[in-house]
């Protein structure tokens, strides 16, 4: 009864929050709104028993995505109403119902479900970061080392891509070094836009 | 003997091919004396042959293996028996007497080695014809003539005239050589083989419809080799070859080649005598149908060619009867006369330059008395009168047809005969006898070469006293064919019949000399005879040439463009350009998804999903739906 | 009242079709991330659901990697994104048409 | 050496044509007829040390290409296949001998190497896989030797060429992977040899679909009615030498493996399918004679004629008995040397008018002699006269199909008159009457290279068709193994019918050859 309640409780919440998401013409809303929805998902987690997952979903979404985000958003200043233009509508929101339709129609027929077999059962007794940690770092070892591999790389690309001109100091630059650079980047921008 | 079957046979390849190495270079002699002195060295062995078969024996050669699978076995076998060797002598001396003659009558021609490289080739093909000793080599002669003959037909073949009638006959055979093949299939599969020998041993186990289909079959090969109604029209117009040509092959030897086909082939159409009794209804009509059209014609070669053709129609009805030997007989001493009258016309060509029109001659046996006492004489002989070898084949058939009770085809043959010897001296009379009308025209005619007029002479001979050896020719067939004596049975009635037909002949020709020997203008289309009916539907040969023009020539044609313009290209090719094209549209038409804007793509992705989607959750229901 | 996998999957759905209409909606490219964020987790949801009513861990294997996934889906993203807007000045997708075909 | 001597048949002009590349300009031409003239005589060899008396495969080769899937480097031939090699290397050796191209002669010769390459292999493989791999590869060359060298449309006319074969033929591999799957299903192992396959009998309704499958693939290339539509394009903007291979060679593909695949792997099918593929080859013959009769272009009549004449060799092969089928397979041999010689014939007064409407001529026989007789000689070797190469494969073709229907026969058989119907009037048209051009005057008679092409093959032409059994036999032999294969395979009554049983009518054929 509990969890019947917390499901339908936090699925509410979750829907509610992703649909300002997806909606508000506000991006600090948008922003908020996801933030939240990411924490609610986490209560499904926990619900299920997926304590280290979780877990995680806490830490990276709403710590470390966010915090990214937030700084995006500064950065391209959105802060203000955010203007789109929108062609038809209804055909977004026409293809997004059939999509949902379709997928509730396969997961609610039985075949799915029954389908199912369990290829790494979870072990009885045994805490689910536990458990987790042993199937992460026995049979899923080299996906894990390549997600680490990838991240690293992430994080490289993400540095060099925004940061393009770390190695350029301003403040240790002359006036006239400044001007120069901003000059050739105007004409980059110029070049850019054709 | 197989040596002279060898030379019989070879020498005119040899000739032809001779003649051949010199088709490109200028004209010279030796190539016709070449020729002509293989020929007679054909001529030779065939009567060495000749002489050997009628001492009662046969010679067989097999040279070696043609087409061999599956169970079809096809030699390249020849025999000599008697009737081939009957066969041998007509082609060997009508041939030799044309080749001699051909020196004189191209004299004058450039392409004298290729004319005699056909002519010889011809005489080839024939021989493989007559002496074989299976259908398929039967076949190989029967389209090698018709080959040969196209080659003659269009000798001239800067001619359009001349072409045409070249590929009409090459193209009417053909139509009549599809039966024969069909005839020879038809024997394959239900006898297993195509050797005479084995062929008319088996025929008779045969089921006696099978056996019918292959009489018609074979009967419809030999109906356009010899020209029969409906396949007749080609041979007036193959007339437009060199008259050597004409009196060889559209008189003498090719055309006779149906007659000899169902002769050779008399087992099979013993069996099946409602299929004779259709021959020779078919051929007595010809006869007359022919005549009727030689009645009116203004064509010299024309005129000898529809002869030919009613006296192919008088063999017919012999053959179709059972009296193999009786057409036979008529074969051979019609090549002789009719070659004779052909080889005469082509002198009275010569001294004319070429003009065709006897309404335009007028005495000429002034200036060309050879020629006028040989073509009198061989008129004399087409019209049976005795004791001309005409009157011993030709009344000979009129006794068949007489015997065995079938009396409106003795009608229409006699009165044929009457009309025979109508037109025959119309013709001698136009040209020889009157006033000189090719005056008005400017020609001075003057006599052919001595030599060949010298050559023609054994044909006069045999032409006169071919009706001697009858007696011996019989005694010699009926080892082969069936030896069946017409005789009429009162002597009374054979009396009365013979005299009749003679005088009735006799008449016929007097009326033409009456009509006709005083003849002083030109016929100009304006007299009152040239517009009635009946003329007209003669002079136009009933039309028929008209309406196969009309009927096949043109709409096939019509339809040929059709299928290519409308079906072809409109249909078959723009179906596979339309799919093409399809095909390209669908990809101009979609490379507009590709339009750069991210937003859009993204909405065709998800468009794709759905897709997907929905295919997943049709699949699943169907394969439910199946499985339940 | 019992709660079955088909709720979890029924949620994951609806939550994949708000992220599906925001991925079409979204003409921003900095929102248009936030609503692939949306359809990663409501697959992980899946995911997790699965993983614990059939009693296997796998499912929750790959919701980590998905995460892995999206954090450097983000680092990398953004970075692009910054160096298109230093670019142009703009992060609207309609303005990005250099792929059309 | 003659363990290996397909091989070396099919990569010696590969390797030549590699080397190709560094032979100078100036040497290019003898170098390619060297080339050219070593594989002939090879091929004569093969012939040489061929055994007529034995049915079955011979020379046989064997390497694994892919052991996992059964695919192996499988080469073999028997009396069907050896003398279409042999025309395939014949004529590569007249093609470059009398090639009067004068633009890019060493590409164009490198291109024909290559192309004997793949026509060899073609015929001298014995694995589906491997065939498939020679079958496609030979579009290449032609789709060169048309786009580079053809015509004014010659884009249109190679891309369409190309398109549809490819097309066809993807049906035809997606049938031979089916063949290989159900050969799995029955034996456990994979395997595309088709001699393995030979000894697979499947259900009927089986053999039905793997028919379709490998018929469309083989119907376009033959080409059959109504796909055939890209052949006078083809041949229309093909240079001379490319019209030659493809009429002489290429088309032969497709009716070849009529008479390798479909024959024996289905027999069943072959029999159900028996008369529709005849009213087809039917339709083939006397409405393709009508377009040949209607045209123009004197090329397009020999193009359309060509396919009328395929639509006999079809209609021989599937007369499903030793006759018809023996008859069909010379009958191939026989086509590719009258209408390669043809196109060779067209080939040369294009040369000199740079036209090819039969209006533009007219008299050409007292301009040029030579050519009239040689033309005139292969026009009436391809109206199949008695005693030139045509008349056996199409005597023996109707022959052998009016032991299963006499109707259809007899109207097949009207291609013997409508063949004389275009032919004739063609030749009339182009060589009869009086010379009409002022530019025909002064033409020139065959030079020596064009008769080195043409002698060869009237020579040919005529001592096949005067003396034919030195190819008959050894066809007849495979060809009676091939029907007898058939039989025992066939399963429904009326295939047991329709095709012969030898084993006892073999006493007969013994008789016979006591003779």
């Amino acid at each position: 009864m509990f969890e019947a309640i917390a499901f339908y409780l936090f699925a509410a919440l979750t829907i509610v929050m992703f649909t300002i998401t997806v909606m508000t013409s506000q991006a600090l809303y948008a922003l908020t709104a996801m933030a939240a929805g990411m924490i609610f998902i986490s209560a499904f987690f926990f619900i299920l028993g997926a304590d280290f997952l979780g877990a995680i979903q806490i830490i990276v979404y709403t710590g470390a995505v966010m915090a990214l985000y937030a700084f995006g958003m500064m950065f391209f200043d959105t802060t203000r109403n955010v203007v789109e233009k929108r062609t038809n509508p209804q055909i977004v929101f026409i293809l997004g119902t059939l999509a949902a339709i379709m997928v509730v129609a396969i997961v609610v027929a039985p075949i799915v479900s029954n389908n199912i077999q369990a290829l790494y059962p979870i072990q009885e007794g045994v805490g689910n970061s536990q458990a987790v940690g042993m199937v992460l770092f026995t049979k899923y070892l080299v996906p894990f080392e390549v997600a680490a591999v990838m991240l690293l790389v992430a994080m490289i690309a993400g540095i060099v891509l925004a940061g393009k001109k770390m190695d350029k100091s301003l403040t240790l630059m002359a006036e006239e070094e400044i001007e120069m650079m901003h000059a050739s980047t105007e004409t980059h921008q110029e070049r850019g836009e054709h | 003997m197989e040596l002279y079957l060898y030379i019989a046979l070879f020498a005119p390849l040899a000739g032809s091919l001779f003649a051949a190495l010199f088709g490109m270079s200028p004209k010279t002699k030796l190539t016709g004396y070449v020729a002509s002195a293989l020929l007679f060295a054909s001529f030779v062995s065939s009567a060495v042959l000749l002489n050997y078969v009628m001492s009662g024996h046969t010679v067989h050669v097999e040279l070696m293996t043609w087409m061999a699978t599956g169970d079809l076995y096809i030699p390249f076998g020849f025999v000599v028996d008697q009737v081939s060797v009957v066969m041998m002598m007509v082609v060997t001396i009508v041939s030799t007497v044309v080749h001699v003659y051909s020196i004189g009558y191209m004299d004058h021609d450039k392409g004298f080695n290729r004319f005699f490289s056909w002519l010889s080739a011809f005489v080839f093909s024939m021989m493989v014809l007559v002496m074989s000793d299976n259908f398929a080599g039967l076949f190989i002669g029967w389209e090698g003539v018709g080959l040969c003959s196209w080659g003659l037909i269009g000798f001239w073949y800067q001619k359009e005239s001349a072409t045409w009638a070249a590929n009409e006959a090459f193209i009417m055979n053909r139509i009549a050589d599809l039966g024969m093949l069909i005839g020879i299939f038809l024997l394959y599969w239900n006898v297993g083989s195509l050797q005479y020998d084995v062929v008319f041993a088996e025929v008779g186990n045969l089921p006696i419809a099978v056996v019918t289909w292959i009489g018609i079959f074979l009967f419809i090969g030999a109906m356009g080799k010899s020209a029969q109604f409906p396949l007749h029209t080609w041979l007036a117009d193959a007339m437009e070859g060199p008259t050597p040509v004409s009196a060889l092959i559209h008189a003498a030897t090719m055309v006779t080649a149906g007659v000899y086909l169902v002769v050779r082939a008399n087992p099979i159409y013993d069996l099946i005598p409602n299929v004779g009794i259709f021959i020779a209804s078919l051929g007595a009509f010809v006869a007359l149908f022919a005549a009727s059209m030689a009645l009116v014609n203004r064509d010299m070669k024309r005129i000898i060619a529809y002869s030919t053709l009613s006296q192919l129609g008088y063999m017919f009805v012999a053959a179709g009867l059972g009296a193999y030997w009786v057409a036979l007989f008529h074969l051979m001493a019609h090549a002789f006369f009719k070659a004779l009258l052909f080889l005469g016309a082509g002198n009275v060509m010569h001294a004319m330059h070429d003009e065709l029109d006897p309404f335009k001659m007028g005495g000429l046996r002034k200036v060309m008395k050879g020629t006028f006492v040989m073509m009198t004489l061989a008129s004399v002989a087409l019209a049976g009168i005795y004791p001309f070898a005409g009157f011993f084949s030709k009344d000979l058939i009129l006794e068949v047809g007489f015997v065995e009770h079938h009396y409106v085809i003795y009608t229409v043959l006699l009165l044929t005969a009457g009309l025979t010897a109508f037109y025959s001296f119309r013709l001698v009379a136009l040209i020889f006898h009157g006033e000189e009308r090719y005056k008005l025209f400017g020609i001075h005619p003057h006599e052919a070469y001595k030599f060949m007029l010298v050559a023609m002479s054994p044909l006069l001979v045999l032409a006169i006293i071919a009706g001697a050896f009858k007696m011996t020719y019989y005694q010699l067939v009926i080892n082969l064919l069936p030896s069946t004596q017409y005789h009429v049975h009162s002597e009374m009635t054979y009396w009365i019949m013979t005299i009749g037909t003679q005088l009735f002949v006799i008449a016929a020709i007097v009326f033409a000399y009456k009509k006709y020997a005083n003849w002083s203008s030109v016929p100009d289309g304006t007299s009152k005879m040239e517009n009635r009916f009946c003329y007209k539907l003669l002079w136009n040969q009933y039309y028929i040439p008209k309406f196969y023009e009309e009927v096949f020539s043109k709409p096939y044609l019509e339809l040929s463009r059709i299928a290519w313009k409308q079906i072809d290209l409109k249909i078959v090719d723009a179906t596979v350009d339309a799919i093409a094209n399809a095909i390209y549209k669908t990809g101009e038409n979609t490379r507009d998804i590709q339009d750069g804007n991210l937003s859009s793509m993204l909405r065709w992705m998800v468009v794709g999903l759905v897709v997907l989607l929905a295919l997943a959750v049709a699949f699943t229901v169907g394969y439910n739906a199946v499985g339940a | 009242m019992e709660i079955t996998l088909t709720h979890y999957l029924v949620l994951s759905a609806v939550l994949f079709a708000i992220g599906l209409i925001g991925v079409m909606r979204r003409k921003n490219l900095l929102l248009l991330f936030f609503a692939t964020e949306i359809l990663l987790n409501a697959t992980n949801i899946a995911f997790a659901a699965i993983s614990h009513y059939i009693g296997d861990l796998s499912g929750q294997m790959f919701a980590f990697f998905i995460i892995a996934i999206a954090a450097s889906e983000v680092a990398v993203g953004l970075g692009l994104l910054i160096v298109w807007y230093k670019r142009t000045g703009k992060i609207d997708l309609d303005q990005m048409t250099s792929m059309r075909g | 050496m003659m363990d290996h001597i397909l091989s070396l048949l099919i990569f010696f002009p590969a390797l030549a044509a590699m080397l190709g590349f560094v032979v100078r300009q100036d040497s290019i031409r003898a170098y390619g007829i060297a080339v050219a003239g070593i594989e002939f005589f090879l091929s004569l060899w093969l012939w040489y040390a061929y055994d007529p008396m034995v049915s079955g495969m011979q020379f046989m080769e064997a390497a694994p290409l892919i052991p996992a899937f059964g695919i192996n480097y499988l080469l073999g031939i028997d009396g069907i296949s050896l003398f279409i090699i042999i025309l395939s290397t014949f004529f590569t050796l007249i093609g470059i001998a009398s090639l009067t191209e004068t633009r890019r002669v060493k590409d164009m010769i490198i291109t024909l190497l290559f192309l004997e390459m793949t026509m060899v292999g073609v015929f001298a493989a014995l694995d589906a896989i491997v065939f498939y791999v020679f079958w496609e590869l030979s579009l290449v060359p032609m789709l060169y030797i048309i786009g580079a060298w053809g015509g004014p449309l010659r884009i249109y006319a190679s891309v369409k060429f190309f398109l549809y074969t490819f097309a066809g033929s993807l049906v035809m591999l997606v049938g031979m992977l089916f063949m290989a799957y159900f050969y799995y299903q029955a034996t456990g192992t994979w395997s595309f040899s088709i001699l393995e396959w030979y000894r697979l009998i499947l259900p009927e309704n089986f053999q039905i679909w793997l028919f379709v499958a490998f018929f469309l693939g083989f119907a376009i290339k033959v080409p059959m009615f109504p796909f055939h539509t890209w052949l006078p394009y083809a041949h229309g903007q093909a240079p001379t030498i490319g019209s030659v291979i493809l009429a002489a060679i290429l088309l032969k593909m497709g009716t070849y493996a009529f008479v390798r695949f479909s024959l024996p792997l289905f027999p069943d099918a072959s029999v159900f399918f028996m008369f529709p593929i005849a009213i087809i080859a039917i339709i083939m013959i006397i409405y393709t004679a009508m377009v040949a009769y209607a045209q123009e272009d004197i090329k397009q009549v020999v193009a359309y004629s060509s396919i009328s004449h395929m639509g006999v060799i079809i209609l021989g092969t599937f007369a499903l008995n030793v006759e018809g089928v023996s008859g069909s397979v010379f009958l191939m041999i026989a086509h590719g040397v009258v209408s390669g010689a043809l196109f060779l014939l067209v080939g040369v007064i294009y040369d000199r008018r740079h036209t090819k409407l039969m209006s533009e001529f007219g008299g050409l026989a007292s301009v040029m002699p030579r050519y009239a007789t040689i033309f005139g000689i292969m026009m009436m070797a391809s109206v199949g006269l008695p005693l030139t190469i045509n008349f056996v494969g199409e005597f023996l073709s109707l022959l052998g199909f009016y032991k299963q229907s006499h109707m259809l026969t007899l109207t097949a058989g009207v291609a013997i008159i409508v063949g004389a119907i275009y032919m004739l009037s063609a030749y009339k048209k182009a060589f009869f009457g009086q010379v009409s051009k002022e530019e025909n005057t002064k033409l020139k008679d065959l030079n020596k290279t064009e008769l080195v092409g043409l002698v060869p093959l009237v020579i040919v032409a005529i001592w096949l068709g005067v003396y034919p059994k030195p190819v008959l036999e050894p066809i007849n032999n495979s060809v009676e193994s091939v029907i007898q294969l058939m039989h025992d395979k066939a399963q429904s009554a009326e295939a047991k019918e329709r095709i012969p049983n030898l084993s006892e009518s073999n006493g007969i054929i013994s008789m016979q050859e006591a003779h």
